[in-house]
């Protein structure tokens, strides 16, 4: 209770003093930090701790309840709320302190200047020397929480009961701003499953050429299943579109060689295994002029 | 008796409003009901007349008071009508001479569709005139003399198809305005200073004010004559006014409307008297006038404009008569009757002839013209007679008298104008002389007109001829009959007065002088026209600076077109241009710079939230610093 | 020491905050800010009561500190829904205010 | 408490207005019947007003009075004085000739189909536009005035920009701009005078604590109010200028010809015979006998502004090439000779002013109809688009000369009279300027007459040939009017019975005498 005698005074201790000192300068560190770190995590830290402080004067001014709740609000719920908006966001949004309008820096300092140099003018020629301390009014009801209560349920009862509404309105609130509708249903195993594995190629790639029958490069090689694998095919010309199929490839060749073998022939009849050894060459020249066409 | 007075004016008025109002049923009677609503009111002017003859010399004037016309604070203007010797005798003579040419007209106006038309407006100007004259006030006396003026416009302009004449009949109309300017302010003179502006008050209050207001009045009233009388400086548009159809120069622009002035000097006689300086301008624009017409008579080749010319000139000799006073007042009148009749017999004649002429105005196309309209040749030779005052004839009296008057002025004043007189009346023998061998002596001149068939010359009919007849008995017998034991002296003298003047030298002597001037005018033009030897040609000679001057009027109107034409335009046509830039470029300028700063205003609001809460933390610093200021205070 | 400074301290917090207001384009330091001041505030009323010996001054720095929660808590649920709408955190991106 | 005969004759056309445009699109003839109807009982309940009204008997006639809003003391206070009666009369008689001359001209365009209604706004818009008037004329609180004054222009500004003259040299687009401009010029001109004649008035109501013409009249006479003479200087002068722009006085002039040119002639005949009387009368009722020391204060410099107003608004008319312009500018003139009759403060000039404003409206409504009807036959407003109209239709060329005389104030015609006293009025005050008022009258001669030989003579133009004459409706509109003119010249003696004692009473309110002339002529 001699705590509240000490509050009585109308001129504080000089421990409060140095704390007073101490603490202070803390603070206004910590604000002017707040205004000034680049990555918003920074500014909360800072403000958390010039909150901390604050909360140590509410106390050192003989407001128990409110140095508490200060704490608790404030740099427990509030702080760490922002904190939890600033990873939403982004905890590496650091936004760039260069200034966008036009003198606009200028304006906010010399605005700042003199609404500070004003208000401590004010504070200043205000003649507030008359110091009656908290020591009644918190011994009132016997201790501070207790005469805060008496207040709130009392005198500011109502009050008291519309911030509960407001409460509950801005709860609501917060949970529609930010509730975001499903506009498509569920997906269930199934689809999952086939996103999972669709457009993805399970089995490893073939080697090109592997089961080449040709050498062009636009020529896609062959599965084991005979069915030709686009991916054999470079990824231009697979966009290009310039993918020639080497089954049919291989029809049209044999068609020129039998007209060849009949011109020089001239004899028609099924051709022999010669002739398909004879392919060969004339294989490679349609190599070459398959290449020429693919290059071309 | 003096209910008649009324419808003097009354019956030309209905006929007008019938004729102009009543459409085309009238178009075959338009023409006899206009002539018998002329001759209606002759005849009532004839019994007025008459009536008048019957009473004793003072009480020979009527009055008519119909109603009260305009009535504010004292502002007190009455339609009422007087009566007098001198109204009664411009009534007869209006009516009268009017009364012939309506009938002239039926014959001269046959082939025009819009002949009612023309007999309409006639009659209006009849009505208008007999109001000028009979009016009792001189306010009612404008009335009249806007009314005439809009008449004669509309005559003038009647062949409205011809630019040529539309422009004469407007600047007809706008030369008189600027003489009506001086009848206005006259008026408002005479109200200001006699709180009236009725004949009788204001002629009778002269003495009681002073010589220079009454010398402003009478200049005033100078201005309206010489500008309805085309005196210089307004003369201006008489020549043009012969674009109109000839009856109505005859009428309007000889007999009647320009002496409307000499009436209103003659009128305000008392004024004039009681202000000599006014008087002094008065004989001089008269001398001016004189000798300016006579000279552009000289030298005009078209037939009316010449006797316009000579037209001018009388009426100088009228306004010179009036300029002189008591001396001349009645002379002046008495001149004014002669002329009305040897003047509109004149022109009369012309018009017969240029009927007989498809239409020509040329004189040098003219020639030996006596043989094939005998009846034209006789009265236009009577006319022109008394007209250059062949001793007998009645322009010889009249002219005589204003002669002698202007000599009975005294002084070298006397001297000068008696001389300039006899001037006069050389030059008009010269020019008539001019006009008489040029149109029907000499040889043939005639020349095919536009559609390329040469005229065939033929004596007017009847309703044309038989009012030439009465007007060239007219001008051969009322001087004579006016002035034998001065009859016209007396009948006027109770009402304008009369002063015998004294005159250096005896009326013998003037009239000899006269004579010999006439002679010697007529030999001169009978040297110059009349011989064989020396035929008239047909294309106008260059001729003489004097000459060229001459034809185009004394060169007066190029400084009219220069000056007042080309100046008002330029005026005109600048402060249009200034109206618009100036100041109208005020108001749009003042619009477009408020539009400019709302828009730089507009630009503060850049939508950034910050930056209006920069604007509300200084406002919040403002307001703090106010209420600290406030205070310390 | 007079507690005068504890109102001098309180002035100089809240004008620090005001600035930062002004000088932040990311909305979450702005609303930093705003706490800020007014915990300034706070602290002024606190600072107020003691010395006028009652304990009003303490209620409405509690009331203060509800609405500021509740503030907050809306203020935050706005900035994350823009932030979903237009991925970013910065005030200059609402500039729909301009004529 | 007897039948309220001013408001009746007020109100009349406002109801006629909103029946008017409730007759559906279909019904274009009955509308237009309707309004006619309703102008015309107008007119009869003003000749009722006309009749009831004794002219030497109280000031202010017919009076009502009931309070409005009470906590400024603003009253709704009627009643008429001689100039009021014969203006209402005027307004009442104009009206209908307006509505008949207009029949066709808000008719939808063949290829429009739009579902605006615009002949059942057109004439709705009129008879708003003639309550308003009329009530404005009546009105003897300053208050109630002031609103009058300022509302009229808003159904004014509908008809000059919504209902365009269609004979417009150059495309439809650049006559809905030119349009538009005139009317908003229009607008700006008047709300901008009518905003410093607010300001007028709240600092009368504070001056004199009350908005009732008559009891600051008497307070002013009684002596219990006596005004600091630069107040009364400035209020005078918010006033006046308000006027002088809605009369409208040089330099204040130019919406006139602009809004007169691209209005449709009968909207042209409402704006000056009709709407800018009100600006001549208030001056009349208001000026002179709310402040009648600025108003004598005042008087050299408005008598100099008249002045240059005559000339220069006759010298303009001279240079214009727009038939309808050109009619503006001679009633620019015309307006500088009723001003100048207010203020030479002699009694000829001031009754010569009054039955000038309502000569005036006769003799521009008979000369601008015609031209309306020479324009819409031909399609142009351009004088150098005309020639030898006389020939082929005479009728329309005769009536167009009436008209054309009676604007330079021929003797005969109505017109002269009031010109004439107003000459006389002036100089018996101030000689030179009557002098070069004066010559305003040769001025007159010339713009009428070139433009009437530039229209109606010289050899038939082409595009003339075929016009067909005037139709019994234009007839029926023209005749009566110039047959009105023709009395009014000849005997106006109605009129200044009525309007001399009124006059007399503000020249009471002035304590003006008339210059005595120099002798006492011997009568």
């Amino acid at each position: 209770m001699n705590g509240l005698n000490v509050l009585a005074a109308s001129t504080t201790s000089t421990g409060e003093a140095v704390q007073f000192w101490v603490l202070g300068t803390v603070a206004v560190i910590g604000a002017l930090c707040t205004i000034l770190m680049k990555r918003a995590v920074h500014s909360a830290l800072c403000l958390a701790g010039t909150m901390i402080i604050l909360a140590v004067f509410y106390l050192a001014n003989g407001a128990y309840f409110l140095g508490i709740v200060q704490v608790v609000v404030y740099t427990g719920a509030i702080m760490m709320l922002f904190l939890f908006v600033v990873m939403l966001v982004g905890v590496t949004a650091a936004d760039s302190l260069t200034e966008t309008l036009k003198g606009q820096r200028w304006l906010a300092a010399l605005c700042g200047l003199g609404f500070g140099v004003l208000l401590i003018a004010g504070i200043g020629n205000a003649s507030l020397n008359n110091f009656s301390g908290l020591g009644a009014a918190n011994g009132a009801y016997g201790g501070n929480v207790e005469g805060l209560a008496a207040l709130i349920f009392t005198k500011y009862v109502f009050a008291f009961e519309i911030t509960g509404a407001l409460l509950i309105s801005a709860t609501v609130g917060a949970m529609v701003l930010t509730h975001r509708e499903r506009t498509e249903p569920a997906k269930t195993q199934r689809e999952l499953a086939d996103q999972r594995v669709r457009g993805k190629h399970l089995p490893p790639l073939p080697a090109p050429g592997v089961y080449a029958r040709h050498n062009a490069v636009d020529i896609a090689g062959l599965l084991p299943d005979g069915t030709p694998s686009e991916l054999t095919v470079s990824k231009t010309l697979r966009d290009r579109g310039q993918i020639r199929d080497v089954s049919q490839q291989a029809l049209d060749d044999i068609k020129a060689l039998e007209q060849r073998s009949e011109e020089r022939l001239g004899r028609k009849g099924p051709i022999g295994e010669v002739d398909k050894a004879g392919q060969g060459g004339g294989d490679g020249v349609a190599h070459d002029r398959n290449e020429e066409e693919a290059t071309r | 008796m003096e209910n008649l007075i009324a419808l003097l004016i009354a019956a030309p008025l209905l006929g007008a409003a019938v004729l102009l109002c009543g459409g085309r049923r009238f178009d075959r009677v338009g023409h006899l009901l206009g002539t018998a609503l002329a001759a209606t009111s002759f005849v009532i002017g004839a019994a007025l007349f008459a009536n008048m003859l019957t009473k004793s010399v003072d009480d020979r004037a009527l009055h008519q008071k119909l109603f009260n016309w305009i009535d504010v604070g004292g502002f007190q203007a009455d339609i009422a009508f007087q009566l007098d010797q001198l109204s009664i005798t411009f009534v007869l003579l209006i009516s009268g001479v009017g009364t012939l040419i309506h009938v002239y007209s039926i014959g001269y106006m046959e082939h025009d569709e819009r002949r009612r038309r023309f007999f309409g407006y006639l009659n209006l100007f009849l009505a208008a005139m007999l109001l000028l004259v009979l009016a009792d006030n001189y306010l009612l006396l404008y009335f009249g003399w806007e009314g005439v003026g809009l008449a004669s416009y509309l005559l003038i302009g009647f062949w409205q198809h011809k630019p040529s004449a539309a422009t004469a009949a407007k600047k007809a109309f706008l030369v008189n305005r600027v003489g009506d300017i001086g009848l206005s302010i006259a008026i408002m003179l005479m109200f200001t200073t006699f709180g009236t502006f009725a004949f009788g008050p204001v002629l009778g209050s002269v003495g009681e004010t002073s010589e220079g207001m009454l010398t402003a009045i009478g200049l005033m009233l100078l201005l309206a004559a010489c500008g309805k009388s085309a005196q210089v400086p307004l003369q201006s548009w008489l020549g043009d006014a012969m674009e109109g159809p000839t009856p109505v120069s005859a009428l309007i622009h000889a007999a009647t409307m320009v002496t409307a002035g000499v009436y209103l000097i003659v009128r305000s006689g008392a004024i004039f008297n009681a202000a000599p300086d006014a008087q002094l301008v008065v004989v001089i624009v008269g001398a001016v006038t004189l000798m300016f017409g006579a000279i552009v008579g000289c030298a005009k080749d078209d037939i009316k404009k010449a006797l316009a010319g000579s037209t001018m000139s009388q009426i100088g000799y009228m306004i010179l008569a009036a300029g002189l006073g008591p001396i001349g007042y009645v002379f002046a009148i008495m001149h004014l009757v002669t002329h009305g009749f040897f003047k509109a017999g004149l022109f009369l004649g012309a018009g017969s002839v240029m009927h007989g002429m498809n239409d020509e105005v040329d004189m040098r196309k003219y020639g030996g013209l006596r043989k094939y309209m005998p009846v034209t040749f006789v009265t236009f030779g009577l006319g022109y007679l008394a007209i250059i005052g062949f001793p007998g004839l009645s322009g010889f009296f009249s002219k005589d008298m204003i002669i002698e008057a202007a000599f009975a002025k005294g002084g070298t004043e006397g001297w000068i104008l008696g001389s300039i007189t006899l001037l006069g009346a050389a030059i008009t023998a010269f020019y008539m002389t001019r006009v008489m061998l040029m149109t029907f002596f000499g040889e043939k001149r005639w020349q095919p007109d536009a559609e390329g068939h040469l005229p065939h010359p033929h004596e007017s009919p009847k309703s044309m001829t038989i009012p030439m007849i009465i007007l060239a008995f007219g001008s051969v017998f009322a001087g004579g009959f006016f002035s034998i034991g001065d009859r016209f002296l007396n009948w006027l003298e109770p009402v304008t007065g009369w002063d015998h003047g004294h005159a250096p030298i005896s009326a013998t002597t003037v009239t000899a002088a006269t004579v010999v001037a006439l002679l010697l005018g007529v030999s001169i033009a009978w040297v110059m026209y009349g011989r064989k030897a020396r035929p008239v040609p047909v294309v106008a000679p260059r001729g003489s600076v004097l000459t060229r001057a001459a034809r185009r009027d004394l060169l007066q109107d190029d400084f009219n077109h220069v000056v007042l034409v080309r100046g008002g335009e330029h005026l005109t046509r600048s402060l249009v241009y200034v109206d618009h830039t100036l100041v109208d470029g005020v108001v749009n300028g003042t619009a477009a710079s408020v539009g400019g700063l709302s828009g730089r205003l507009r630009k503060l609001q850049n939508g950034y939230a910050r930056s209006y809460a920069v604007s509300m933390f200084g406002g919040t610093a403002v307001l703090i610093a106010a209420t600290l200021l406030m205070r310390a205070v | 020491m007079s507690p005068v400074n504890y109102l001098y301290l309180a002035a100089l917090l809240f004008t620090i905050g005001a600035t930062g207001v002004l000088l932040r384009r990311n909305a979450i330091v702005v609303f930093m800010c705003i706490e800020l001041m007014l915990n300034a505030c706070n602290l002024a009323l606190v600072a107020f009561s003691r010395m006028h010996g009652n304990l009003d001054g303490q209620i409405i720095a509690f009331f203060t500190m509800v609405v500021a929660a509740a503030e907050v808590v809306v203020g935050l649920a706005i900035i994350v829904s823009l932030f979903r709408s237009r991925h970013s955190a910065s005030v200059d991106d609402a500039s729909l205010m301009k004529l | 408490m007897s039948f309220p005969l001013l408001t009746a004759t007020a109100v009349l056309p406002a109801v006629g207005a909103i029946v008017t445009a409730a007759v559906p699109a279909a019904r274009r003839t009955t509308a237009k019947w309707m309004a006619l109807g309703f102008s015309l009982a107008t007119f009869a309940l003003a000749v009722l007003v006309v009749a009831r009204f004794e002219p030497n008997g109280d000031r202010y006639q017919l009076v009502e009075s009931h309070s409005w809003i009470k906590d400024f003391g603003v009253r709704y206070e009627l009643g008429v004085d001689g100039i009021g009666v014969v203006l209402i009369a005027l307004t009442a008689l104009l009206v209908p000739f307006v509505i008949l001359a207009g029949w066709h001209d808000a008719d939808p365009l063949e290829n429009s189909s739009s579902r605006w209604r615009p002949t059942q706004g057109f004439f709705a818009l009129i008879l708003m536009v003639e309550a308003m008037v009329i009530l404005s004329f009546e009105a003897t609180d300053v208050f109630l005035f002031y609103i009058l004054f300022e509302a009229m222009l808003i159904p004014m500004y509908f008809l000059i920009g919504g209902f365009g003259d269609r004979a417009h040299s150059g495309s439809d687009a650049a006559a809905a701009t030119q349009r538009s401009y005139a009317a908003v010029k229009f607008l700006l001109y008047n709300l901008v005078g009518g905003l410093i004649m607010l300001a007028a008035v709240i600092g009368l109501y504070v001056v004199a604590g009350s908005f009732s013409l008559n009891e600051i009249a008497e307070a002013r006479a009684s002596g219990e109010l006596d005004m600091a003479t630069n107040t009364e200087r400035l209020l005078f002068l918010g006033f006046f200028f308000a006027f002088a722009i809605k009369a409208p006085l040089w330099p204040l002039h130019t919406w006139l010809p602009n809004a007169m040119g691209e209005a449709t002639a009968p909207v042209a005949v409402l704006i000056t015979a009709v709407v800018d009387k009100v600006g001549t009368f208030a001056m009349l009722r208001f000026c002179l006998q709310l402040f009648p020391e600025a108003s004598k204060w005042a008087t050299p410099v408005i008598v100099v502004l008249a002045l240059i107003s005559i000339v220069y608004g006759a010298l303009l008319a001279v240079g214009q090439r727009d038939i309808k312009r050109l009619i503006a500018y001679a009633s620019i003139s015309h307006f500088g000779f009723i001003i100048l009759g207010i203020f030479a403060m002699t009694s000829q000039g001031q009754s010569g002013a009054t039955l000038y404003m309502v000569n005036h409206g006769i003799s521009t409504a008979a000369l601008m109809l015609v031209a309306g009807f020479l324009i819409t036959r031909r399609g142009s407003r351009l004088i150098a688009d005309y020639g030898g109209v006389q020939k082929v239709a005479p009728v329309l060329a005769g009536t167009f000369l009436v008209g054309g005389l009676s604007t330079l104030s021929l003797p005969g015609l109505s017109p002269f009279v009031s010109e004439f006293l107003v000459l006389v009025g002036t100089f018996a005050r101030y000689p030179v300027a009557g002098i070069i008022a004066t010559s305003g009258i040769v001025l007159a001669a010339l713009y009428v007459l070139v433009l009437y030989q530039r229209t109606m003579t010289g050899p038939v133009k082409d595009e003339v040939r075929g016009m067909p004459d005037l139709r019994p409706r234009e007839l029926a509109v023209i005749t009566p009017l110039i047959a009105l003119l023709l009395f009014f010249g000849v005997f106006p003696k109605p009129l200044t019975d009525i309007v001399n004692p009124a006059v007399e009473h503000t020249m009471s309110d002035v304590e003006k005498k008339d210059p005595r002339p120099d002798v006492e002529a011997a009568k």
